[in-house]
């Protein structure tokens, strides 16, 4: 089963995309923020919190930006520090919150000696290394397509209960949803955590708890299960590092979401996104967009063509941060309106681009969401529909619709019911698309056609306005957000000329050598 | 050791569960109020009424969910079980090689006007159901299928006539408890013509308990997912049993 | 969407299957019952029971049988008497079974003057062209496919509650599931009934009661709706008849599922069943025919081609009673094991195949009923898939699945989740079908292939041996059945040289015709 | 009139229930019998098991059917329903044309954290919803949304500032009852400014009902399948009686 497309359209969709997004890479490389330089002091080692539950990345970044000069970077700081004081990073930034160290005392005209923070950075390197790893050894495992779930109940000790018990009927790929919240929040919450609304909080140690809960039924089941979290909203980075730290094998990953779901300031969060995919890239974890979400507000049909020129966008900023095609977890969803006459063909002719459109990504499909009602039943049937459409369009990171959805985040039966449909509509329709052709003219045929030429024309029009003006005209989900607005802006700030980031150099190295 | 649970949806003890009815009222805002209300008198609480559909003017069916609060203690539960050693099918045939000098006559058929044969062929022929060859192929055993739709008069006078060990019974169609009418006056009949010791007298079927096997004065009651091992695991032992105490 | 086939194994089908109903059609000519015999009593208008709630039908039909010669049939007995007498069938009846009048005083070696029977015949035969005409005024407000769900309650009125709900949720017809065992009685019932179990006796009376019930809904809804009931078991052409009298739309109508299921005897119920059929053709009503029995018991994959044969029989059987192939529901399922691999692709390949067949029989599709569990959401999937198989394979006569079919007869509102499911797959895949090829080749075409070659093979046995050998072997759900057994051969005998059945000749005219 | 009503399954009052919950305990006979007695607990009786799914180890997924004995008086039961008049846009707009001389302003948000902005636009934006505008489009409102993670303090001093007469407030996430947190603190901040009297404050989203909205203050709760001509339909005719009591 194909579609017969014409790649020149394609082409020009990429060329498009490329052109939009070195725009926005122009002002990146100008920037940092203050997510930037907690995630160095998180790779130079820094954890823990100080007696006022505040985590020392933050003491020290805002120590900078209210006593010294932010605009050179925490590196610039640290590797002055360590040169006079021969303190670890973690030291200083102790001796930081205890207030017996003042940065604003290092400040100076000599060019720091940056190559001081090697032996810190290498440690979180190996560490990161060593769980690669550990990920490849199983790797060999992991079979496509994978079965994806959630776990949301916001205590991080249910949730793994949850996904034991979601693990042992069959899910792949375990997501601990995030509380509601979270992602405005400008600093990441620490230790295990018991009490979130529609979701758990992103820490460290939640993370650590989970993975190892993962690892041991990995064992028990002999099948590598995955964990997702989100590096999203105004810590962005910090839990893309966090991430790589501690395993974890997925994470959403997508400026555009938070800018038009969450409010948060493009530019904050466009620096912030370069910089996390950059560590995704180096610790080998596949990231998940967000498109799908347009489609919750805007409807599935008319506003098909904003999905696919938003993955040829995605495609390309992950690509300016050397990210394989084979970690692009680029979304869509199943979102039609089961009220539409056709939708199920119209539905395929659209998940069959995007597979086409992006044979080598990831492609992360999500469920029925919006039009899933308390109807339990009809519900199932909306799911079974969703979940043959991605067996025969061979989506691969395979969110499970929970029939539920209306109602509550996930029950441990949700999860199993989701589980038994998928896991049916898997060997009922194994071979189906190999048994058929899709006509040339047909419905299907041309509904894929249509909406690539309305990417194309939307693309055009992206890269003549620039993708700041696109957001502000609301293309996406109809939501209009403006450059000088939304949370995080004064997180923001220009570089100077002293300013590096002994990581994302490092990183971006290794990934060039091929050596990460 | 007693503890006490309530259902789970995703936190301990939180007793959540959901419910579907059909109520005979109109699928308004009254209508709903109904079903919470009715919910309620379940002793659910925390009632959200998820959908509301019209069935017809005077009918709405309802889906709910919603909190209970009472709670059971598992260890106070017993599950009436068939109380047998199970063995396999060759460990069968060796019990029977030892215990018995002879090869043991089961009878069995489907009843009443019941039709159904699939469940009494999966305990009784040659080829058994889910890979478990049924009783035909053990040794030891003559295996007598009557077939559907035999009268409770035809089965007792076959099982005299072929001087059977053990009589199975199959009932599928349970609508209006026409299983219980007809086991009832199975047992009845065995009574009447004073024949209840001479057998082994066994009962299975969808919708069939050990338990209500027990309650209608059977020997046992075999639901899905039992076998012709299962079957014979308890005969040749209640037989035994049976015997001895003679 | 078509499969290739090769349409001279499909002639030879035919072929094969037209000699096989022919050497069973030279026994029929040869027989009559004791159903039969009272067919001809009811369209001579004898209806009613004695103080002994015995079916006057019957009371003649066993005086003749005790008293006379059942072999010159009861048209012989009846013209004879009313040559004599001047009396009404009726009043004839009720006076054997006031023991006034004894049949065998009848007896003599004159010819009958059949013609006699004409008046009371005619009457009877413009009520069912009444009720033709009645249902041809609706008839094109009707719209294929049709949504078939059953009642089942044991209780005529609650049976009509149930029938309401559901046409007005958008079922076109209902069938009102007859109680256990009634296809064993050699007599029907009378009179509205509330007692049965696992369905509703079916009765004159009953019929009319629902008739009625569906006529009003059918005029509020603004769409007719169509009405079902078993002309099956020991009462067949009886139940036709007083079908064609009461307008039913559509009846089960199959000795092979008599034999194989009711261990009704061979003869009697082909016998029986030439005649309902050609009441039937004469009524212009539906029948179904009941291969999709076949695979509750044998597996429908290995035992696909028995249905297909079957088909072809049944086929040339109702050709032989003068059926148009528009009034040939012949029956197929989606038995299908859920757990088999490429279940839903073998299981097109099934349904296509009969579709291409019998392009112009209204075929009859019944869900998933042997693989159901008590897993209600796992059964509302597997019904999703077999209503997506009905859309996309154009079945005409679309039973519903229930998603409860493992634990009782349906509810109200497993009826209505079951006509939900149905809609929304016929809106969702509504083109579908048109916009795609099977591949030659392919695992569905080369499926289909098998099939049919092995159901030609199995015709030529059959042809070879006869079919009644067929059934003794136990070719068909894997039951054997012999020809000198099984309920009901005590009515059966052998035409005496007067015998005449003067509906049957009377029908058979109009029929070739074209008048009826 | 006073009936007395069951659920209904195929007969009238038959008290036919489906159920599914998950229980803390092994898939075995015993859970099985745990799951029945639970189903006891919550006066179902007949109740047949009719699946069970192993979740993990220690938890086992039901579904129940059986017989409610319970019965209602549908008479007894009362919906809290919004009891104004239900008002097409074009009565809406010629009711505050002749009982105000202003333009009534509608300030509303989705607050909290809740970033779930589709209720909100559905009542205030041009658009609308299902087919029905939204209050923007209506003479004589005049609608500010001020869009989703909206804090209560910034609300009300929106609301304050623009001189609203009608504020709006959408919660969608429910779980661990943040919507009731949220929804309190709203009222309690009104109060404590001695502002409640300013304003009809009107709550909405997917678990709200005029019930519960009652039930924590506010004037009036909007859930599914409400629209702007409800919502303002209240409003106006809430605003007109407020005003005339002053
Ligand atoms: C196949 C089938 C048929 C076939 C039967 C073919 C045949 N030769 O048996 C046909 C098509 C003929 C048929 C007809 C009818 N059926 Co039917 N049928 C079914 C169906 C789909 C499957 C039953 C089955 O074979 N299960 C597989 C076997 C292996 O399971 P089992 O019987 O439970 O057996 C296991 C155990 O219970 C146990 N067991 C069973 N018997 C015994 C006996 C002993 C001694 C022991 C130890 C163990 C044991 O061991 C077996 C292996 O584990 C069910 C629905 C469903 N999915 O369950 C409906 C169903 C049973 N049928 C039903 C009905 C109503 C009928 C009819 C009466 C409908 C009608 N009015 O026309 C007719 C008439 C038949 C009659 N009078 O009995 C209803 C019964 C409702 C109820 N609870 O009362 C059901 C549930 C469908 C429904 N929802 O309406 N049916
Ligand atoms: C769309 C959607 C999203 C979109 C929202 C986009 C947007 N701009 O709004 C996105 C993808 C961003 C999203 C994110 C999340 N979501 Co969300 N989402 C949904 C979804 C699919 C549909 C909601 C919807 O738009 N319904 C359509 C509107 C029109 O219906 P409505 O809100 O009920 O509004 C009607 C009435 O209620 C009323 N009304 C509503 N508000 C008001 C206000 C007033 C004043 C009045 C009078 C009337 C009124 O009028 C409207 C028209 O009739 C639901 C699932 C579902 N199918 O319901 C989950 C759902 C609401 N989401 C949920 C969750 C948990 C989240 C997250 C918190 C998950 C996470 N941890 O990341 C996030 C974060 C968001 C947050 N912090 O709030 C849960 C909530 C669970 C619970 N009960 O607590 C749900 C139920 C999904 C689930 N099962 O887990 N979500
Ligand atoms: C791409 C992406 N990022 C983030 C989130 C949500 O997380 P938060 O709003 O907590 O960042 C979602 C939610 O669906 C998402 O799709
Ligand atoms: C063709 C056919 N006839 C008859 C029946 C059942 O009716 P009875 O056994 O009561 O004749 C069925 C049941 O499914 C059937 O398929």
């Amino acid at each position: 089963m194909k579609l017969i497309l014409d790649y020149n359209i394609v082409e020009a969709c990429r060329k498009d995309a490329e052109i939009i997004a070195s725009q926005i890479q122009t002002m990146i490389d100008q920037h940092s923020t203050v997510a930037v330089e907690r995630t160095i002091l998180r790779m130079l080692g820094i954890d823990g919190v100080n007696e006022f539950d505040i985590p020392y990345v933050n003491v020290v970044v805002d120590h900078i930006k209210s006593t010294a000069d932010i605009r050179k970077g925490v590196a610039y700081y640290l590797a002055k520090v360590i040169e006079k004081e021969n303190l670890t990073p973690q030291a200083i930034a102790e001796a930081i919150s205890k207030k017996t160290i003042n940065l604003a005392d290092y400040d100076s005209p000599e060019k720091p000696n940056i190559e001081l923070l090697t032996p810190h950075l290498e440690t979180t390197e190996a560490q990161i290394r060593a769980q690669k790893a550990t990920r490849k050894q199983w790797q060999k495992e992991t079979q496509f397509p994978e079965k994806y779930v959630i776990v949301a109940t916001g205590n991080i000790y249910e949730d793994i209960e949850q996904a034991i018990s979601a693990a042992k009927k069959g899910a792949d790929i375990i997501a601990v949803i995030r509380t509601t919240g979270q992602s405005l929040l400008d600093y990441v919450p620490h230790g295990a955590t018991t009490e979130g609304f529609g979701g758990t909080y992103a820490t460290q140690e939640n993370f650590r708890l989970m993975r190892k809960a993962l690892d041991e039924v990995s064992k028990t089941e002999n099948r590598y299960i995955k964990l997702v979290n989100y590096a999203s909203g105004l810590c962005m980075p910090e839990i893309a590092a966090m991430g790589a730290i501690e395993r974890l094998d997925m994470m959403l990953n997508d400026s555009l979401y938070g800018i038009i779901f969450r409010d948060i300031n493009m530019k904050r969060t466009f620096v912030d996104q370069y910089f996390s995919r950059v560590i995704s890239a180096y610790a080998e974890i596949t990231i998940n967009t967000g498109e799908d979400n347009y489609l919750t507000t805007s409807d599935a049909f008319d506003h098909a063509h904003t999905v696919i020129a938003s993955q040829f966008i995605n495609e390309q900023f992950a690509k300016k941060a050397s990210m394989p095609e084979t970690l692009m977890g680029l979304g869509h969803a199943y979102e039609i309106d089961p009220n539409l006459e056709n939708s199920f063909s119209y539905e395929i002719a659209q998940a069959q681009l995007s597979r086409q459109l992006f044979p080598n990504a990831p492609l992360k499909y999500m469920p029925p969401t919006k039009h899933m009602t308390g109807d339990i039943f009809q519900g199932t049937m909306q799911n079974t529909l969703f979940n043959i459409a991605s067996v025969i369009t061979q989506q691969n990171i395979h969110l499970l619709g929970m029939l539920t959805e209306a109602i509550h985040t996930p029950f441990m039966s949700d999860r199993a019911i989701a589980l038994n449909n998928a896991n049916y509509m898997y060997k009922a329709f194994k071979d189906f698309a190999a048994t058929i052709d899709i006509k040339e003219g047909s419905l299907i045929d041309q509904r894929a056609k249509t909406v690539l030429n309305e990417a194309k024309q939307l693309l055009d029009t992206i890269r003549e306005e620039g993708l700041f003006k696109t957001l502000e005209k609301g293309t996406f989900a109809g939501v209009s957000r403006k450059e000088t607005q939304g949370k995080g802006l004064d997180g923001v700030f220009k570089k100077a000329n002293v300013y590096q980031n002994p990581v994302i150099d490092r990183m971006l190295a290794s990934l060039k050598e091929g050596t990460s | 050791m007693s503890r006490f649970i309530r259902p789970y949806g995703d936190t301990m003890n939180d007793g959540k569960v959901q419910l579907s009815f059909t109520l005979p009222v109109e699928n308004n805002a009254h209508g709903e109020a109904c079903a919470k209300a009715y919910a309620e008198t379940l002793k659910i609480h925390d009632v959200a009424v998820v959908h509301a559909e019209t069935l017809s003017e005077e009918y709405t069916f309802f889906v709910v969910y919603g909190t209970a609060s009472e709670q059971l203690d598992p260890s106070t539960i017993k599950a009436t079980e068939v109380e047998s050693d199970v063995m396999d099918k060759a460990e069968i045939e060796a019990f029977i090689e030892k215990n018995f000098n002879r090869t043991l006559t089961f009878i069995g058929a489907s009843t009443g006007t019941d039709a159904h044969t699939v469940g009494i062929d999966a305990i009784m022929n040659m080829k058994g159901y889910s890979g478990h060859y049924g009783l035909e192929r053990y040794k030891h055993i003559n295996a007598i299928n009557l077939g559907s739709q035999v009268d409770n008069e035809a089965l007792l006078e076959a099982a005299i006539e072929h001087q059977a060990d053990v009589i199975l019974i199959s009932q599928t169609v349970t609508q209006k408890d026409v299983h219980i009418q007809n086991l009832t006056a199975f047992i009845e009949l065995l009574e009447a013509e004073n024949k209840r010791d001479d057998f082994i007298v066994i009962i299975g079927g969808a919708r069939i308990s050990h338990h209500l096997a027990k309650e209608l004065g059977y020997d046992a009651g075999f639901g899905p997912k039992k076998f012709a091992f299962h079957v014979a695991s308890f005969a040749v032992q209640a037989l035994l049993e049976k015997e001895k105490n003679v």
